[in-house]
């Protein structure tokens, strides 16, 4: 095992951490606006 | 949720055992053949997002439902920043083992066309303001230019030869020992599944800002 | 015989709703006046209607000799005036005649399109370039051509605008000639014209 | 299809085809065009300043022999493809600022007015072509070995051109940016017809054999498919 590799995985591993946490905060606000009232999923044609 | 929180797990252990457990191929100088588990994956995904654009875009010009403009367009942006994603990591790559960044490879030629015709695409989707106008002539410009696509096929190969590494690192092929192949499966799915919940809250994203311009919605 | 039938017609332009559940039905003989202020939507009403914009909500439906017409063929059945209808500048009004009518397919004879021009009194500038003309005289060409292929339903925008007495007389006898055969929806605000219809929708209201 | 009633303006109609209308708008373009000179002037002078800026700047020595027949290939593409890019887009632009686009959708089935301002688009480049390649010939002292194949792969590559460009020409037409939207968008739709065309002008200079000129038929089979398809989908962005 080479000692550069740990380094290298640990910033994989941070990277992919700040991805996952801003996809998951992202997910929580959209899910706050979804259950506003007001908010329809239409769906349907463009008029 | 749990699907979530599983593919968040299921990458932590993909890109530990990418650098610390598996053996790097044989045939690459160090340890650059690493750059297999998300380059590949990273070009998988693009075509699959262009793919499905193109798919939800003829849907939207069949159904006229917003939704699948929707899809087509997250489904663009997103193949848009996997294929940068891929050139990059491809770049890097051919610096590694050939000593220069760019080289025309065939691959190379392929994927710049791919991006002039996306970026392309989104600068057409800005310049037609009326809303409905943009969904149909986004839609026909990605038919049209995916039309174009058979003939790079035909054509690019005439040039240049290839170095892009295919035969040396093929999972079809023989050539790759199980443990490589597990975890080279193992973060395409990973891949996939993230570009599956990128495109979702996309889509969403898109949905709320449609309601938030105040769209009148006339079928109540 | 032709009948049109308009049902629930709404139209928004992202924000702003122009109009919203306009409903009519009309026979061939009929002859309809749209009114309502500026920005009421009285030249996109006719356009929905002759199949060049969209509606956001509802549907026009067109049936001859109670067959249903096709969306995609209607503009076979539609004569239109409007004025933002423009003809083409670089042409003579002769030339222009024999392009409409070439393109939809209707044998193109110098003599007849003289009679045609002479109705509307435009016979003498019939060899001049249409960027020449005043605005008066590129209405009449945008009448003639309009009615160059006999439509069933004629689509009249402000018909009278920069027109003469000679000239909104030529209108009247159109619309006149009309009634005896096919639909008139005419758009306009000109007491005058609205006078020519038996009945009237307001998009104001 | 139209009722009648005797005495009533033009009552005759004639069988018309999707190609006689489509002739009809050709030929109304080509009137239009000689009138007043609009897209041909800004072909012709846009190709004819990179045409003498480029023979200016490198002239008939400066490139060595055996370099010619590729290098002259991609300069004489690049200046046939870019002038093509600034002018082709007129014949729908101009329809729209004169406010004649909607009378000719009345007017006019979707499928002719594509043929005819596909026809007029050929038009202009065969007259772009006729002018400049022999100019550039000319000027350059481009020595061509098969002349057969090199004409031939200058008509493919030109029928390419237009049936690549006009369906995206009537799109821009209906945008708010008009000016570089036309070739931002063509580009990437004709990068590989220009790839093939410089490629069978290189080899038709160089006069390297090859069964069956496989450039010009790819060209060729681009033209088609880009035509068929664009036949197809032009209606949805004509109408509404």
């Amino acid at each position: 095992m080479k000692t550069g590799l740990g380094f290298v995985a640990a910033v994989n591993l941070i990277i992919w951490a700040g991805i996952t946490l801003y996809l998951f905060i992202l997910d929580r606000r959209l899910k706050k606006l979804e259950r506003r009232p007001g908010y329809r999923d239409h769906g349907g044609g463009d008029g | 949720m749990i699907y979530k929180i599983l593919l968040t797990i299921w990458m932590n252990l993909i890109i530990a055992a990418v650098f610390l457990y598996i053996e790097p191929a044989a045939g690459f100088p160090g340890e650059v053949s690493r750059i297999l588990f998300f380059h590949v994956p990273m070009a998988w995904v693009a075509t699959l997002a262009f793919l499905l654009s193109m798919i939800a875009s003829s849907v939207y010009l069949i159904t006229r439902k917003v939704n699948a403009d929707f899809l087509a367009q997250s489904s663009a942006e997103l193949g848009f920043l996997f294929c940068f994603l891929a050139t990059v990591t491809g770049s890097i790559f051919a610096k590694a083992t050939w000593g220069s960044f760019w080289n025309w490879d065939p691959r190379q030629t392929s994927i710049v066309m791919l991006l002039m015709i996306y970026g392309a695409y989104f600068v057409l989707r800005s310049a037609v303001a009326d809303h409905e106008k943009r969904r149909v002539f986004a839609g026909v410009y990605s038919i049209l230019a995916f039309c174009t696509v058979p003939f790079l096929v035909f054509i690019v190969p005439r040039i240049t030869n290839s170095l892009h590494p295919e035969d040396t690192l093929n999972p079809a092929k023989p050539g790759m020992d199980i443990k490589t192949l597990i975890f080279f499966l193992g973060s395409l799915c990973a891949y996939t599944g993230l570009f599956v919940w990128m495109l979702r809250l996309k889509v969403r994203m898109l949905r709320i800002m449609d309601k938030e311009r105040g769209r009148i919605n006339f079928h109540k | 015989m032709c009948f049109l039938k308009v049902t629930g017609i709404g139209k928004h332009f992202s924000t702003t709703i122009l109009f919203k559940d306009i409903s009519f039905a009309l026979n061939s003989g009929d002859v309809m006046a749209i009114t309502g202020w500026n920005g009421s939507g009285k030249s996109t009403m006719l356009r929905i209607i002759a199949g060049l914009v969209r509606p956001s909500a509802g549907q026009v439906e067109m049936f001859c000799d109670n067959k249903p017409i096709p969306k995609k063929f209607r503009r076979q059945y539609v004569g239109m005036v409007a004025p933002a209808l423009a003809l083409y500048d670089e042409l003579t009004a002769l030339e222009n005649m024999e392009f409409f009518c070439r393109v939809r397919g209707i044998a193109y004879d110098r003599k007849s399109c003289f009679n045609i021009l002479e109705r509307v009194d435009l016979v003498k500038h019939a060899e001049k370039i249409c960027g020449t003309f005043s605005s008066g005289m590129k209405q009449r060409l945008k009448l003639v051509q309009a009615l160059i292929h006999k439509p069933p339903l004629l689509l009249l925008d402000e018909p009278g605008c920069n027109l003469d007495s000679r000239g909104i007389k030529s209108v009247k006898n159109i619309i006149s000639d009309q009634r005896t055969w096919g639909i008139t929806v005419i758009a306009s605000n000109e007491k005058r014209e609205v006078d020519y219809a038996d009945s009237i929708v307001n998009l104001s209201n | 299809m139209h009722p009648t009633k005797s005495g009533r303006w033009i009552t005759q109609t004639v069988s018309s085809t999707y190609l006689t209308e489509a002739v009809a708008i050709w030929f109304r373009d080509l009137r239009s065009e000689f009138r007043t000179r609009y897209a041909v002037n800004s072909i012709l002078m846009f190709a004819l300043t990179t045409l003498v800026t480029v023979s200016f700047s490198i002239g008939s020595f400066r490139i060595e022999e055996s370099e010619r027949p590729f290098l002259y290939a991609v300069l004489l593409w690049i200046i046939l493809v870019f002038s093509a890019l600034s002018g082709l887009s007129r014949s729908f632009v101009k329809e729209q600022e004169a406010g004649t686009m909607d009378i000719l959708k009345l007017s006019a089935r979707p499928q002719a007015v594509f043929l005819g301002k596909l026809l007029f688009n050929l038009t202009m480049l065969g007259v772009l072509e006729l002018i400049i390649v022999p100019a550039f010939i000319l000027l350059m002292g481009y020595k061509i070995k098969f002349p057969g194949c090199f004409v031939a792969m200058m008509v493919t590559g030109g029928l390419g051109l237009g049936a690549g460009t006009t369906l995206v020409a009537a799109m821009i037409a209906q945008a708010n940016a008009r000016g570089a939207l036309f070739s931002a968008l063509s580009f990437p739709l004709l990068l590989p017809l220009i790839i093939t065309a410089i490629k069978g002008s290189e080899r038709a200079a160089y006069g390297i054999s090859a069964a069956g000129w496989p450039e010009v038929k790819i060209a060729a089979a681009y033209a088609v498919i880009m035509i068929t398809v664009s036949l197809l989908l032009f209606p949805l962005i004509w109408e509404e």
